[in-house]
């Protein structure tokens, strides 16, 4: 039986085939995956946070699986910016919509970054304000209404391409923060980015990653991420794209029902394979189906009473 | 789960200048051509193929090169180590007779698999290549397996003179092998593979981090995961990948060219 | 066999014969449910915490299991601090002791709870400036620094049993906020209360607690916790006592290489009986014989390198 | 899980004046004295033992008191509740002849133990106690399983005039029973326990809210959680609990006194 529900939806102005997205840092750091990515039916990629320079990121171990979800502090390896532009522009050609996820430690570094990412082609530009373990980058300036404010808004004036702001959940309020991105005028909020976790070996009385401190994510953040979500659609007008923990379909309506959009999938693509994408949409499918929904937006923020 | 498991050294072996064997317990079944992630607590997590397989231990050999194999060389009996894995597809061993091709610490990683043919009533023909004599190990071990070996050394110091992709290409005229199973530089491997039609699976080695198909690092062609749809790859698969043989990536994702 | 391994701590001044403490919240709202947990092994019992005045929490539902763990908002229900003194008054003669949380919207509020609490006979305080849920009190006085600085100390010089100050994980940056209760003259820090999450009912399109928001602990919050434990003990000197997913022997050895030197038991309680402290002090000790430690403070902090 | 799964109510009956059953689809085994969180979506979430046991189909029987009891009043069939549960121990139920003793909705309580007493063969008598005729319900139910049925109002419109304990007490002098089992209001079971020696399990009321023995608010004595421990204790507990028939605590922890 043909599902009837119609799983389009759209990040304000940029349309999606379906709600599924990959999230930044899974398998996104070269063409070749990102096609791999499309193929398994994802309605947007989202590429790894790229920098000015090249970064190695950290000594290893940088990634661990725990009991109920995934610990890593890989500290933003990319090639930088300008030799990640013969990766996109590999992409040209793509149907499926092209996010270049960002990182700078200031609103100079984030322009030319949001700028050269225009220029390569993508279709909008997801800033990382809340990467949990680079120092002097991420969360240590995405902890700052003000900061993402002018950030969001220096980006904003200078491309012409839609621009979403990735919030941490490792901050007080984070619907501050939100709002203050809206004020920035971005025009989407991505929540959540990992949560700051640790793990220490018993035997060896050290902490596993060689950062020590890393970002959890996977079904563990579910409920915490779902919170921020619900809480950001509160106080914001601004389209929502949820992220954390989300491995089925039923995860995904959850976040849709807080408020999302748009899901992103990360830690998934691990407990689920890579074509994940096509089996929560399938099961988002299915779900409508059951319960009578014919479209995305019937879903979106229900749960606010 | 995938998080290390702390253990500790069983025995070190040293094979030749540089190259050391270590055994770990690990009662677990491992198949020839899987790899491990190695923790050296302080230093570096790295990827090790297996090179030993008995029912509770397992080995590592590797060559001295950086900090982390530096580091794993000083090690002693009973220092304690990481172990995550195994990981990757393992080779797959059919066919009634193999032409094993190793350059350089390639040879580790295919020994296991000569055994396992062996066992399974095979005949091989393993060729090992080094630059020069003192750095050809485990052909002991090889010869105890009961099967022909060929050596090449760059230098001519033993066995034919010239790379090991040479001696493989006079022994594929004169002799029929089912498949050829080859791991060490990836150039040889490339070569090799272009110089034949037979059935044929290399051993492939990018920087990993991960190791269980998450952080993308260690992708090559499009989007295949060294760490888990490989290490091993056959030709047909080969053919269509535009990096192999020609770059790899760093630690930051770049492209570096062989 | 007897075991070698002494698992007596000190928090501060106060002796404890062995580290697992009741959290604050678990059935310490009587002087009857005290006693119980007393018998079952615990080293020490934080009580609920306990305002001014009575006050009924929320309506139910207060409190879900999730996955891997538990969401609850009961809403700081609690009899008052005047009626609450029958039920410590019945402890008097306990040798365990009673530690006596409480939580307000000011100092001044905190400073006539402490001294009532004083009054009553407890061993300790614990401020609670933590709760996740409660409007006007727990995360909203919380998470500023400088008010923190303040209660404490207010506290402080007005009372002259030890005061130990609980905080959240849903902060920015919550070494600053130990540090600030350290400048305050706090006898220890309590780390972590529960992180702030929700879980909506898909059928019925809404959040399932009656405050939507509540406070997400067990062990999917271990890593978190572990994390803050790690991160304030590197910033402060006073002792910690660590919190939040803690359900076996090995999870209290890890909070204590982070750096607690006692840790309490919350959730744990759910998953493993209320003998869970028998039984975590057993796998304590048989632990530190395996691994050769004689005592606790051998191991407090030692993942610090 | 404990969460409340969302259900369809599948029937609603009116019993009497403010009583209402409900029943609902439940395919796992719930024993009778267990009971169960009934989430009034929007309004509350409360604790109703089961009142009726079938295969797949339980069902709950309620006085509208208040709030929730009474927006639960107004559900038709097919509106959604939450459920969780069972919880709680259930009754004991041994003993060739056993005697139930239900005052109001402890009527309800008591009613799927007294099927399945006659289901295994045993023997029993039921006295149902009301303020008034109008108040009585189950009788037929009670009356076709074939137990005998004592009535007691307090003003004597039916059957016995005064309370269900001096009906009780009268009937503990001129037979022998195995048990006696109680569900009402509390002062009521106090006085029965007072006054017989013979095995007594009373089912008790206390605000619950977690019902899964962590947020302590059930507590009664030392610790006994009546969420988990009970909500059946017998008369050798309750003899030592000083809250039995005395008070109980309200949703803030605070005393009441009955
Ligand atoms: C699947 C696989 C199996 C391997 N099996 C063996 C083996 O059996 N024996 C053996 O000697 N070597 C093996 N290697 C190579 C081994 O992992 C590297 O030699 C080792 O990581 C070098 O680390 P280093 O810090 O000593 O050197 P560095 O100075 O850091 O680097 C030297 C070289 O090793 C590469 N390297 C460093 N870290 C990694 C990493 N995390 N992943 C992959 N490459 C890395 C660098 O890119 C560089 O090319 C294998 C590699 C892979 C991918
Ligand atoms: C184990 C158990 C089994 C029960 N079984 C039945 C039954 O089969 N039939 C029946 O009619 N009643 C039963 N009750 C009582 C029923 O739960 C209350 O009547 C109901 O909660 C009243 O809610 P309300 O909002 O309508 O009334 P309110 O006006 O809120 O309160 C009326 C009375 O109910 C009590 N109450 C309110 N909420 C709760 C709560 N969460 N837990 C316990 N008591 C509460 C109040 O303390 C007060 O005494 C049972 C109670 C318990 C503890
Ligand atoms: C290996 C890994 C790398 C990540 N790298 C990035 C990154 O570069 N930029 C970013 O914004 N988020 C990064 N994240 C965070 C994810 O995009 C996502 O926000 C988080 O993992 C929560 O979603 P999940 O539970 O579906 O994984 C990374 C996550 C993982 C697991
Ligand atoms: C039902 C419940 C009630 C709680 N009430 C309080 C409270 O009153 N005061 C407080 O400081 N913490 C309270 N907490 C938080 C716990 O004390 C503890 O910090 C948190 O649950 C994390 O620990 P855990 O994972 O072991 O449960 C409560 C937790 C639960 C589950
Ligand atoms: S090493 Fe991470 S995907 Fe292969
Ligand atoms: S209702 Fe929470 S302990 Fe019984």
């Amino acid at each position: 039986m043909l599902p009837l529900a119609d799983i389009s939806t759209n990040i304000g102005s940029l349309p999606l085939k379906n709600p599924t997205m990959l999230a930044s840092g899974i398998m996104d750091e070269d063409a070749g995956s990102m096609k791999r990515i499309i193929k398994c039916g994802a309605g947007a990629i989202v590429t790894k946070s790229i920098g000015l320079q090249p970064r190695e990121g950290y000594p290893n171990p940088t990634l661990i699986e725990l009991e109920y979800g995934i610990l890593n502090a890989m500290g933003l390896p990319n090639p930088g910016i300008d030799e990640f532009g013969e990766e996109i522009l590999q992409l040209k050609k793509s149907k499926t919509p092209i996010i270049g996820s960002i990182y700078g430690a200031n609103a100079k570094e984030f322009i030319e970054l949001g700028q050269k990412m225009e220029d390569y082609g993508v279709s909008a530009i997801e800033l990382n304000l809340s990467c949990p373990h680079a120092k002097r980058y991420g969360l240590e300036v995405g902890s700052d209404p003000k900061l993402i404010q002018i950030i969001t808004s220096s980006v904003k004036v200078n491309v012409k391409i839609p621009v979403f702001v990735k919030l941490s959940p490792n901050a007080t309020n984070i619907s501050e923060i939100a709002k203050a991105a809206e004020s920035g005028n971005a025009d989407a909020i991505v929540a959540i980015n990992s949560v700051k976790a640790m793990k220490i070996d018993l035997d060896l009385k050290r902490p596993i990653l060689s950062n020590k401190i890393g970002g959890y994510s996977g079904r563990a953040i579910k409920p915490i991420g779902v919170r921020c979500v619900y809480e950001i659609a509160e106080h914001v007008d601004i389209p929502i794209i949820g992220v954390g923990g989300i491995l089925s379909g039923e995860d995904a309506i959850e976040y849709m029902m807080a408020g999302a959009s748009a899901i992103q999938i990360g830690a998934g693509v691990y407990y689920r394979e890579l074509d994940i994408f096509k089996k929560i949409k399938k099961e988002i499918e299915q779900w409508m189906d059951k319960h009578s929904y014919k479209k995305i937006s019937d879903i979106v923020g229900v749960a606010h009473l | 789960m995938n998080i290390p498991k702390i253990t500790k050294i069983l025995e070190v072996k040293n094979e030749v200048k540089d190259i050391k064997t270590i055994t770990f317990n690990h009662p677990e079944g491992v198949d020839p051509g899987q790899f491990f992630m190695i923790w050296i607590p302080g230093v570096d997590e790295i990827p090790m193929s297996v090179s030993y397989i008995d029912k509770d231990v397992k080995g590592i050999t590797f060559r001295k090169v950086g900090d982390a194999t530096s580091a794993l060389y000083k090690l002693k009996k009973e220092d304690r180590i990481g172990i995550r894995g195994p990981y990757g597809n393992g080779f797959e061993l059919q066919g009634n007779h193999i032409l094993f091709v190793g350059g350089g610490t390639g040879v580790a990683t295919l020994a296991p698999a000569v055994e396992y043919v062996v066992k399974n009533k095979s005949s091989a023909t393993v060729i090992i290549g080094a630059k020069t004599k003192n750095e050809l190990f485990f052909e002991d071990r090889l010869e105890k397996c009961g099967v022909t070996i060929l050596i090449s050394t760059d230098d001519g110091s033993k066995g034919f003179k010239g790379s090991a992709t040479d001696l493989a290409q006079d022994i594929l005229k004169k002799e029929n092998f089912d498949s050829v199973l080859t791991c060490g530089p990836e150039v040889m491997m490339k070569i090799l593979l272009d110089s034949t039609t037979i059935p044929f699976q290399a051993s492939l080695e990018r920087y990993m981090k991960c190791a269980i198909g998450l952080c993308g690092q260690c992708c090559i062609g499009e989007g295949l995961r060294v760490c888990i749809d490989g290490p091993i790859f056959d030709g047909k698969t080969l053919k269509n990948i535009q990096d192999f043989g020609v770059y790899r990536r760093d630690s930051a994702g770049r492209k570096v060219r062989f």
